[in-house]
């Protein structure tokens, strides 16, 4: 697995990742991150707990070539990727994206890009708990648009 | 030859399978999903009926004419929820 | 000064900032930071250190009004900003703007729109000690050009 | 009546002042500008030539037109640069 993405049980600290993206690098002006947390309500039910389920050795694959693909994109001076897996409760962090570059511009498009892609390329799969029992989370088509907008 | 299958998610809990190591005649995705939907009526529905099914070759996204080889990872999966 | 927009000398910590800003709201599903931190190059020289006046009173009363007009725009669940002033060094925390919303799309363009604001509207300046001595940083037309894009 | 000026930044700088309090006529920023600028080529350069300049009346963004009332406060400084 790469440094700079992992996959992991483990909850992240975003000061502390934050830090070891910007170590040493003086050139960056600019870092955006986004944290996804579980909501305690999806789609009109309560949600007690998610399990969070991904396809090892393919998932670490996918963000890589993602993480890779805005460096293309993009003048990124580093960027992060930490997607969580196994159950999770709500309010808890499931996925950093986080991006440093020069100016924000870069940084800005760069993390949203990643996280569209990762929405709709990287192997995981939600199961959330309701009251009415367990329920696997359907893709979203805002997730497939946001996505798309990032064709060339 | 021999092919390795792997089920995730939803498609797993239908299925009742992680995993299968299959011997296989089948060049292509389809044509080895052709060969599993003939094992009834469950596994037609949730593989060649599944408008949404997803496939990846050794790690990679895949479509069913994609090539198989010998010892390939197969795997099917219902659109990706992550993030 | 608001709860929610801070002038200040000390630094902030990411991660602090964060939970404060997520504390007991479980309807959060995404949280965008943006952190500007200082260069030690700009147009081309060594920033040695860079000292930010700002106009109190108005200052923070600009930053209310780009945070309300942020929550008027977008469906934001709670937003954040802090600005540092006074002297900083190279690799230094500017600025946090962080914003919290169900879904990523709101707390992203809020966050962004937050920042173009506050770059083109907000009274702050900068002077950077160089070695060919002090100057004023000069404000930038790309700032301008970021800001126009939200105009209604 | 009376106006407490704020110049701030490079201005500040070039005016070797950060703050005054002025007994005035003048109705409006523009006015003030033309009595400050009429002080000489120092003022007249870094305010009225200066096509960057920007001003607030109670701390709210103001342009010439803007009038004045007794014990407003007018600032004057150069484009923003912080972030």
């Amino acid at each position: 697995m790469s440094e700079w993405v992992r996959v992991q049980t483990e909850d992240f600290d975003l000061s502390t990742e934050v830090a070891r993206l910007r170590a040493g690098r003086a050139d960056i002006g600019a870092v955006v991150t986004f944290v996804g947390t579980v909501r305690d309500i999806n789609q009109g039910d309560t949600v007690a707990t998610l399990e969070l389920e991904h396809y090892p050795g393919m998932t670490e694959k996918a963000l890589n070539e993602i993480r890779d693909e805005a460096h293309r994109r993009w003048h990124l001076e580093n960027s992060l990727i930490i997607h969580r897996v196994g159950p999770l409760q709500p309010q808890d962090q499931i996925v950093l994206v986080a991006t440093a570059s020069r100016h924000r511009q870069d940084a800005f498009e760069a993390a949203q890009f990643i996280m569209d892609y990762l929405k709709t390329r990287a192997p995981f799969w939600k199961k959330e708990q309701t009251p009415d029992g367990p329920r696997w989370v359907d893709a979203r088509d805002s997730d497939r648009a946001a996505a798309e907008r990032w064709s060339q | 030859m021999n092919v390795n299958i792997l089920y995730f998610a939803s498609l797993r809990e239908q299925l009742g399978t992680a995993q299968e190591t299959l011997t296989t005649e089948a060049a292509t995705v389809g044509a080895l999903l052709e060969e599993l939907c003939s094992r009834g009526p469950q596994w037609q529905q949730a593989l060649c009926d599944n408008p949404h099914l997803q496939m990846a070759v050794d790690q990679t996204v895949a479509h069913r004419d994609t090539s198989l080889r010998d010892g390939a990872e197969v795997a099917f999966f219902p659109p990706v929820t992550g993030g």
